[in-house]
């Protein structure tokens, strides 16, 4: 049965991304050098429509597109719409970083196929286009990695986000294979019915590869190792970039496909709490010493992404699991941007003893990244609280409790790094004035931070609007 | 009116202290207080007052003057006026007048308000408000050290017994659902009743100074003279056998009530005799005679007359204040209190006099109105069985033979001293005005009189045998025979015991000691070792627990880093860890514990270059160990 | 020639392949393990086009999904190490440990 | 109207943060008119208010309604005499002069911050927007401690920090567990889930929510052995700070055990209420003798809050038991509030105090003092009547409190009461060594330049110490307020 | 044609692994590109015994390309002469043979023991054609998202390694900007 979608504005953010990069290439060709900070624009204006169109096709209704390969859904649009945000904000803190740069038009353009990759991966419907996705996505993200081409941290942490990465698809791909082995197809809408009555050995070894995929790109365990290096070398924008996107995409892709799984012969839900356990202890606790702030950064975001996973756990069992899983990826990505975006703000400076006595002469700065970690903590009334709350909500609801548990006893443990950096900086007599990034990029932290709040404090609009989705 | 006898005295204290600068007018307008509380306390006690206070939620205060309340209501003002009196003169140099004239009178105000309360609530609060106008009075010469301890001291002890009260009034309201005399009265559950009868004995024996709480007298005795006197006589101490004697109606229902008290009287009554006996200080001589006199009030309470408990008391206020009066002269005009030096009788012949009128009605001496109220208590005694009745006839010969010896080695005839100085014409009046007290309160031995006390306080008396008088008087003289001899022997300074039993007796039979070993010094050593505990083991468990949760975190992230090297890691950071943590624990807090285990780490770190990463190669290792187990528990966990 | 032995011989691909990728030090000699593990997969996807599908044509198109991945990631790869080669003078993992806790 | 409580102080903080020079004295008296706002609307609130068994003024928006989250705030006899105690400690808080480290404005925005989140945790009728509050003192609190602390301030505001963050994140899965087991639809209105009461008595669920929420509580109140938060953040803490912590903050886990635990799953408190009592007795003992060893004066005083703190979970555990007579039940619930008053006036009082003594001694050791009553009798007298207060004596507002929880508790628990009472005359006994050691005795040469309270430490003492003798002997306003909550809550 | 395409896939397969494992059992670079190409060769002989000849053609062809680029890149870029220098690059030696060993058990595990079903392609159909179908028809996403891929990784390639850009020095102020800053 054919379902070509005949409208094709259900992919017209798609399509603006991947032509839109071609454009900002084209146009940086014939640019002169002093002007190609001005692609930047140009990138934002890609990156600007595709988030409107993405919100605009919010009001459609849901469906599959592309023979079923591409959904169009709820999930997916609000992803998508994330994702081009998300975009837009870094390169608002990425002009004045690169503007050394001598050709960094190409950066621009990664960034939009990095982004396209998470829209594809997120609304991956077929195994194939998983593939796809977490290729273009995994391509993009090493080379925005890497991009400092004279810095040796940014090419060392390209280059381990590559072999980790490439170790990583290679189990993914394997794993696709079986799964298309035991199902007959790789498109979903055909895998779900494929695997019922399934070989289960067969089936946990196919599930279990793919997720291995699906964990390098959120950095979680056990291929969580590049986050806190890729944080570190990896240019600061950039890296609150990466941070993000693949979270995005990986756990929508993921909420996607656990729910074609057959439940009897697969324990997919204990699997992923495991994971999710696993993961926010281990990225937590690292977190505990780190001097470095973006390492620091680089370990808390493998701890979000273990809460992240807390919404997979709950899907299908929890009519909060989609609102949570959504507002866990808003809040998170807002608060990442104020963080990284306080790093870029203050020209990337990192060591957390350089942060003493900064709320003085930085108030507004500290303040951001104040708002930030205590989201990430969960204090409400910010996004992360909101998205605590309805991903702890989700899992008990599932009958996890011990994971909501396990939850709380992370946040409190978390409170002790963020509060390593924020507690010097605010107690320590002020210190001198530091030299900062230019407006732009405090622009983009405020509107991050103000995200923050926003999202926790006017919660409504957004969960009336999750609450009736559905994969 | 109920309001009067407690608001004048109250008024006056706020008055003394507004008039602070003008000292000339503290002491009238101190006494003038005082008399319109005795004014209006005669008032309130001929019209039966009542009056209620509430607290809201149906929680009411009581005030009511009734049974042996019209007595005490009056008695409270009239020595305390005395006392005043003699303050005022005594005291004239001292620059803390003004605190102690608002403080004795806000003591009055409080003993007011015990007399008069009609509930456990009110009773409680006066109680406890008594007991700390006694810490404040003291603790009067707050510079020396000494004054504030023994204050703390008695107030400690004296709180203790409080807690007898709260029990009490807990238990009335648990069997009535509210803390009113009446309600307990009218019927109540027999165990609850017994509960508050157990509180009220608890309470009344730490303020009267029953065994075992006595000792807190000696420690009472920091403070000035005029707060002795008030203290010993009308006000705190008296508080405890008063309780018992208003109480007593309700309380009697509970068949140990009665034998309890007596029982507990007679035997302070015996071991206080004695202690006043061989004392060789004044004033604590005189506080050992008074937990006799008040254990001799409990006896005629307990056997269920408390009109005889009542008059004793009444005489006893009189002349324990006179005596104490007379004790202060004597320190003020010896500068000592030590027995074996005064001897003043030649000296201050008119004090002399005085202070053995109270010295005869502390032994009992006929036609004094002590003797008769002596006689009600040995009849109310003898009522209650022959062995209790011999006991008192015993506690009486001890009172005789102390209070002898304590005038004639006080005011006994003796050679000339120094004296420091005179003392005043008022202080002799208000000595003199106690001692016509003492001698008019004579008229009780009238006809007619029994009559009247039974009908004024509500209680009764024993009905007395002639010849219980005759062996008080054979009692009394068999004394006077025994001091004579030992003035003789010249050993009456030592009682002629044995040096070291002297000492333990005076001491109060080792009490404070015992309780020094057995509880203060636990309790103390408890507490501080709570305190060291609390650092040590109850936070050090939070602390463990973050120590572990950091350490675990360190270990867990290299250990899966460096997956191959597990081994020689575990066992080495293990012992490090180890060592670091117990070393480190000590110090403080989150951070400190965070930043041991680094530290420990770092010294590992020295040790084995293998524990370093950020090779790609253990990320791959961790990758497919990971996985590995990721796919076993699938595998297995469905 | 069954399906089990056909995929036992791709299982032995990938052990070997993971063999590689774990024990080299060299970035290309890994690379190498990498892409005998996608040799594998290719393996594994067409024998099950050709044992369990019925055919269906996205076997193939999945063998040739994993050609491409193995294109880009060689093309990325040596972009890369070329990159670190300049910067670092490394061509072993042991030589980028800059990054590390 | 109470909304303006919450929104006035949180506004002027922000203001205060965004004016542009630090002029201590004038933000000081912005902060300390802004304050007067709040307490002027209670004191209307109070003359306004009923006494009825169901919430009054309740003020409610609609907020996130698809979880069942909404703005609702009103108020009881319950939380009526807490918000006034609020408005009362924190503006005589903000008047009670302290080194500001040159951070005025910040100092002073911290302080209306804490104000209006403390208000709208007392008068929060949403479950969430009641852990919101939770949450953001202890936020504000943290960087009261940490910035303007001494000694080892870093450490004790982590300290802090963290331990109530176990307790406030225990307490947030608690309410969770309320919420999913609250019907269909889900809700957090507080109001809706007392009065519907879905949580059943039995089941492992409605225990371990129950042992959740208290445990999140005991370490807020804090209940032994959860306390050692507790002194060291109040060593560590400026003067006015300690007062609120102790006077406000302590009171939101007393606060919660009545109005969460009490009112939301009174029959599975039944069960637990011999335990809870049992640690209440516990803390009330061991928190006395413990304090008696300390040499350290503000250390002291923050033992005495543990010990105190016992008192109030003691009546709400007799409370609790409803098996106990109504009169007995209803007393004791009454006595453990006005014993949440009595303490955060009394101990926000000495705490103000040893702040006093800190500034003119620098240090908190007792032994380094004595003999203060001769340079500073206003001071003397004041911590005298505070101690006083605070060992129980009649008269003042502790007794009240106090003799009301033994009376409602000695029914119910007898033994209990029983050990409880020992704790009366162990504080007795360490409130009269510390008044001897600190002011007593011979004045040691260097304090011979000791100055009196100054006016505006007494402009702050003064309204808390009167309210202190006031309650203490005319409590009926405040005690009818709290007996309609009461009686409404126990149903005697 | 079974007992040929029975000997064809044993013979290929032997050979596919036993060149498989002699690329990391050689001591040079260029020899063991060589052998990964044979492994490659190999396997793509497997998949034309399957049925799948157009698959195997470009696997072979494919792979021999890249392979010879492998080749002649590292002789370039590791200025090691012809990269035939004897060399052992080799590290965590026992966990590597642990790993491999584990990752073959499971598969292999898989491969034995689980039940896939039974759907053998069908003997009439041309799958070169189907291939073509599917890849202008229903999967025309995942053919345009390779392409895609394939456009940013060459751009991105381009972009890390060249050494001159349109403006001079491709690098020039490629690193992270200076914490201070001349106005300060």
């Amino acid at each position: 049965m054919l379902r070509w979608s005949p409208s094709s504005a259900t992919i017209l953010p798609e399509l603006i991304l991947a032509v839109g990069a071609i454009v900002v290439l084209m146009v940086a060709l014939f640019t002169p050098r002093r002007l190609q900070p001005w692609m930047a624009a140009l990138a934002a204006a890609v990156l600007l429509s595709a988030a409107v169109f993405a919100g605009l096709d919010l009001i459609d209704p849901p469906g599959l597109t592309f023979f079923d390969t591409l959904a169009a859904d709820g999930v997916g649009r609000w992803a998508t719409l994330l994702l081009a945000v998300v975009a837009l904000l870094v390169v608002g803190l990425s002009v004045e970083w690169f503007r050394p740069d001598a050709r960094h038009a190409e950066y621009y353009v990664i960034l939009i196929f990095a982004t396209l990759g998470a829209v594809l991966l997120a609304g991956a419907n077929d195994l194939m286009e998983l593939v796809l996705a977490m290729m273009l996505s995994s391509v993009a993200g090493y080379t925005l990695a890497a991009f400092h081409r004279r810095s040796r941290g940014s090419s060392e942490a390209g280059m381990k986000y590559f072999l980790l990465g490439a170790l990583a698809n290679g189990a993914m791909v394997y794993g696709v294979a079986l799964l298309f082995g035991l199902s007959g197809s790789t498109t979903f809408t055909d895998v779900g019915p494929g695997l019922e009555g399934a070989d289960p050995l067969a089936l946990v070894v196919g599930f279990g590869l793919v997720v291995v995929g699906v964990a390098f790109k959120m950095g979680v365990a056990p291929v969580h190792p590049w986050v806190p290096d890729v944080a570190e070398g990896a240019p600061a924008p950039a890296a609150a970039f990466l941070m993000i996107f693949g979270k995005i995409g990986a756990l929508v892709f993921l909420a996607r496909f656990v729910l074609i799984l057959p439940d009897t012969q697969l324990g997919w839900r204990p699997l992923v709490a495991l994971v999710a356990a696993v993961t926010m202890t281990l990225g937590n606790l690292a977190a505990l010493r780190q001097d470095d702030v973006r390492r620091l950064l680089g370990w808390s975001a493998v701890s979000q992404a273990g809460y992240g996973l807390l919404a997979i756990v709950a899907i299908g069992r929890s009519d909060l699991a989609i609102p949570s899983l959504l507002m866990f990826l808003v809040a998170y990505s807002f608060g990442t941007i104020a963080v990284f975006g306080v790093v870029v703000a203050l020209r990337g400076l990192t060591d957390r003893i350089s942060y003493r006595g900064l709320a003085g002469p930085h108030p507004w700065l500290m303040g951001a990244m104040l708002i930030g970690f205590l989201s990430f903590i969960g204090i409400p009334p910010l996004g992360g609280f909101a998205a605590k709350l309805l991903l702890m909500g989700a899992v008990i609801d599932a009958g996890y409790t011990w994971l909501a548990v396990l939850t709380v006893i992370n946040s409190v443990v978390s409170l002790v790094y963020y509060f390593r950096v924020l507690g010097p900086a605010y107690q320590e007599k002020p210190g001198g004035r530091r030299p900062t990034m230019g407006r732009l990029a405090g622009a983009s932290v405020a509107f991050a931070a103000i995200g923050v709040i926003a999202v926790g404090v006017v919660a409504q609009p957004l969960l009336q609007a999750w609450n009736t989705l559905d994969l | 009116m109920v309001w009067l006898p407690i608001l004048f005295p109250l008024a006056g204290a706020v008055a003394v202290l507004a008039m602070r600068r003008r000292r000339p007018w503290l002491g009238p307008i101190a006494v003038i207080a005082l008399l319109g509380s005795l004014v209006s306390a005669v008032l309130a006690a001929f019209s039966d007052a009542t009056s209620t206070w509430s607290w809201g939620a149906g929680i009411d205060l009581s005030l009511e003057v009734a049974d042996a309340g019209r007595v005490m209501v009056v008695l409270v003002p009239l020595v305390a006026v005395a006392v005043v009196l003699y303050a005022a003169l005594s005291m004239r140099d001292d620059p803390a007048l003004p605190r102690l004239f608002a403080l004795l009178a806000g003591f009055v105000a409080a003993m007011e308000l015990l007399v008069v309360a009609a509930d456990f609530l009110t009773l409680l609060i006066a109680w406890e408000l008594v007991g700390a106008a006694s810490w404040a009075l003291i603790s009067h010469d707050w510079r020396n050290l000494k004054a504030p301890t023994s204050a703390k001291e008695a107030f400690v002890t004296t709180r203790f017994g409080d807690l007898g009260l709260y029990i009490a009034a807990g238990a009335a309201f648990a069997a009535t659902g509210s803390f009113a005399y009446s309600d307990l009265a009218s019927g109540a559950d027999p165990l609850w009743l017994g509960v508050v009868a157990g509180g009220v004995v608890l309470a009344a024996a730490a303020k009267s100074a029953q065994l075992p709480f006595s000792p807190w007298l000696f420690s009472a005795m920091a403070g000035p003279t005029p707060v002795s006197a008030l203290l010993h006589s009308a006000t705190m101490v008296a508080a405890g056998a008063y309780a018992l004697i208003r109480l007593q109606p309700i309380l009697s229902a509970v068949p140990w009530f009665g034998p309890l008290v007596v029982g507990l009287g007679l035997a302070t009554a015996l071991a206080g005799g004695l202690v006043a006996f061989a004392q060789t200080d004044l004033k604590r001589a005189l506080a050992g005679s008074t937990s006799a006199q008040y254990g001799l009030m409990l006896v005629a309470t307990g056997a269920g007359f408390t009109a005889a408990g009542m008059s004793q008391l009444t005489a006893h206020a009189f002349f324990k204040a006179l005596l104490f009066l007379g004790a202060g002269v004597a320190l003020h005009s010896a500068g000592t209190l030590d027995l074996g030096k005064l001897r003043l009788g030649s000296t201050m012949p008119r004090i002399a006099v005085l202070f053995g009128i109270g010295a005869a009605g502390l032994a009992a001496v006929p036609p004094l109105g002590a003797a008769f109220s002596k006689e009600a208590v040995l009849g109310a005694a003898f009522d209650a069985g022959f062995w209790v009745g011999s006991g008192v006839l015993v506690a009486g010969f001890l009172s005789a033979l102390y209070a002898s010896r304590l005038h004639v080695l006080a005011y006994g005839p003796g050679p000339p001293v120094e004296l420091k100085s005179r003392p005043h014409r008022v202080e002799v009046f208000a000595l003199a005005v106690l001692a016509a007290l003492t001698v008019v309160l004579s008229v009780i031995w009238l006809p007619g009189s029994k009559e009247l006390i039974t009908e004024v306080s509500s209680g009764s008396f024993a009905e007395g045998e002639p010849w219980e008088l005759g062996l008080s008087l054979l009692t009394i003289a068999m004394a006077l025979g025994v001091v004579w001899l030992l003035w003789r022997r010249k050993v009456l300074v030592t009682a002629g015991f044995p040096q070291r039993f002297r000492i333990f007796v005076a001491g109060w039979w080792g009490i404070p000691t015992a309780a020094r070993r057995v509880i203060i010094d636990p309790v103390i050593r408890l507490s501080r070792d709570l305190a060291s505990a609390d650092f040590s083991v109850v936070d050090a468990v939070v602390r463990g627990i973050a120590a572990s949760a950091a350490g675990f975190g360190d270990r867990l992230r290299r250990r899966v880093e460096t997956a191959v090297d597990w081994i020689a890691m575990g066992v080495g950071s293990r012992t490090l860890l180890t060592a670091t943590v117990s070393q480190k624990i000590d110090d403080d807090g989150v951070d400190a514990a965070v930043e041991g285990i680094a530290e420990g780490f770092r010294f590992g770190g020295e040790q084995s270059q293998r524990t370093q990463t950020g090779m790609s190669h253990h990320y791959y290792t961790m990758l497919v160990a990971g996985s590995v187990v990721v796919l076993i528990v699938a595998a297995i966990w469905r | 020639m069954s399906l089990e032995a056909v995929l036992f011989v791709s299982a032995a691909l990938f052990g070997i392949g993971v063999y590689g990728a774990l024990s080299q030090q060299s970035f290309v000699m890994i690379m190498m393990g990498l892409e005998l593990m996608l040799n594998a997969t290719i393996l594994a996807a067409v024998a099950f086009w050709w044992g369990t599908t019925n055919g269906n044509p996205e076997g193939q198109l999945l063998a040739i999904v994993v050609m491409a991945v193995m294109a880009i990631e060689a093309a990325i790869g040596f972009a890369l190490v070329t990159n670190v080669y300049r910067v670092r003078k490394a061509d072993i993992t042991e030589k980028l440990r800059k990054l590390r806790n | 109207m109470l909304s303006l409580t919450i929104v006035v102080p949180v506004l002027a903080a922000i203001v205060l943060l965004a004016m542009p020079k630090d002029r201590p004295q004038m933000a000081r008296w912005v902060a300390f008119g802004v304050s007067l706002v709040p307490l002027t609307l209670i004191v209307v609130a109070w003359t306004r208010f009923e006494g009825g068994p169901e919430f009054e003024m309740v003020e409610s928006l609609s907020w996130i309604p698809s979880i069942g989250v909404s703005y609702q705030v009103g108020l009881d006899g319950l939380s009526l005499p807490l918000v006034a105690l609020t408005t009362v400690l924190f503006s005589a808080s903000i008047l009670f002069p302290v080194d500001l480290r040159g951070r005025a404005r910040q100092y002073f925005a911290a302080f209306l911050f804490l104000e209006g989140v403390s208000l709208g945790l007392f008068l929060a009728l949403d479950l969430i927007l009641f852990f919101v509050f939770f949450d953001l003192s202890l936020v504000g609190m943290y960087f009261l401690i940490a910035i303007w602390g001494h000694g080892s301030a870093h450490r004790s505001a982590l300290k802090f920090f963290i331990y109530t963050l176990v307790g406030s994140l225990a307490l947030l899965l608690g309410i969770l567990g309320i919420y999913l087991n609250s019907g269909e639809p889900r809700t957090f209105d507080m109001i809706e889930i007392i009065t519907t009461q879905p949580l059943p008595a039995a089941g492992l669920g409605s225990v371990l929510i129950f042992w959740a929420i208290a445990f999140g509580f005991m370490i807020k109140t804090p209940l032994a052995p959860f306390h050692t938060w507790l002194p060291p953040a109040h060593v560590d803490a400026p003067a006015p700070a300690s007062t609120i912590l102790a006077g406000v903050l302590l009171k939101m886990g007393t606060y919660g055990f009545v109005r969460i635990l009490l009112q939301m799953m009174p029959e599975t408190f039944d069960r637990f209420s011999f335990p809870i009592a049992v640690l209440a007795v516990v803390s009330i003992v061991y928190g006395a003798l413990v304090a008696m060893a300390q040499t350290n004066l503000k250390r002291l005083v923050a033992y005495t809050s543990v010990n105190h703190m016992g008192y109030v979970i003691l009546g709400v555990a007799v409370a609790a038991n409803i098996g106990a007579p109504g009169a007995a039940r209803s007393i004791a619930l009454t006595g453990a509030t006005i014993e949440m008053v009595a303490h955060g006036l009394i101990t926000g009082a000495m705490f103000l105090l040893t702040g006093s003594i800190l500034a003119r001694g620098e240090t908190y050791e007792m032994d380094e003092y004595g003999g203060l009553a001769s340079r500073a009798p206003a001071l003397t007298g004041a911590m005298l009547l505070a101690a006083f207060a605070s060992l129980g004596l009649p008269g003042l507002a502790g007794f009240v409190a106090e003799f009301q929880i033994f009376a409602g508790t000695l029914g119910v628990y007898p033994w209990l009461a029983g050990i409880g009472l020992l704790g009366i005359v162990i504080t007795a006994a360490l409130f009269l060594r510390m008044v001897q050691r600190v002011f007593l005795g011979p004045l040691p040469d260097r304090w011979s330049a000791w100055t009196d309270l100054g006016k505006w430490e007494l402009a702050a003492l003064v309204p808390m110490l009167a309210l202190v003798v006031v309650i203490g002997i005319a409590p009926a306003w405040l005690v009818d307020v709290i007996d309609s909550a009461s009686r409404a809550i126990t149903g005697g | 044609m079974s007992l040929i395409a029975a000997i064809l896939f044993w013979f290929f397969s032997a050979a596919a692994v036993v060149t498989g494992w002699l690329v990391f059992r050689t001591d040079s670079m260029v020899r063991a590109a060589y052998w990964l190409m044979a492994s490659f060769v190999a396997v793509g002989g497997i998949l034309m015994v399957l049925d799948a000849q157009f698959l195997g053609l470009i696997l072979i062809l494919m792979m021999a390309g890249e392979m010879t680029i492998m080749a002649i890149f590292m002789v370039m870029f590791m200025m090691n002469p012809a990269g035939l220098n004897p060399m052992t690059m080799v590290h965590q030696h026992r966990t590597s043979i642990v790993s491999g060993a584990g990752a073959f058990a499971v598969l292999a595990i898989v491969a034995l023991f689980a039940d896939f079903p039974d759907r053998p392609v069908q003997p009439g159909a041309d799958p070169t054609v189907d291939l073509g179908v599917e890849l202008l028809g229903e999967s025309m996403l995942v053919f345009e998202s390779a392409g895609v891929a394939l456009l940013a990784v060459m751009i991105g390639a381009v972009a890390l390694v060249s050494f001159r850009g349109r403006f001079g020095e491709a690098e020039e102020g490629s690193e992270e900007p200076a914490l201070e800053t001349d106005e300060q």
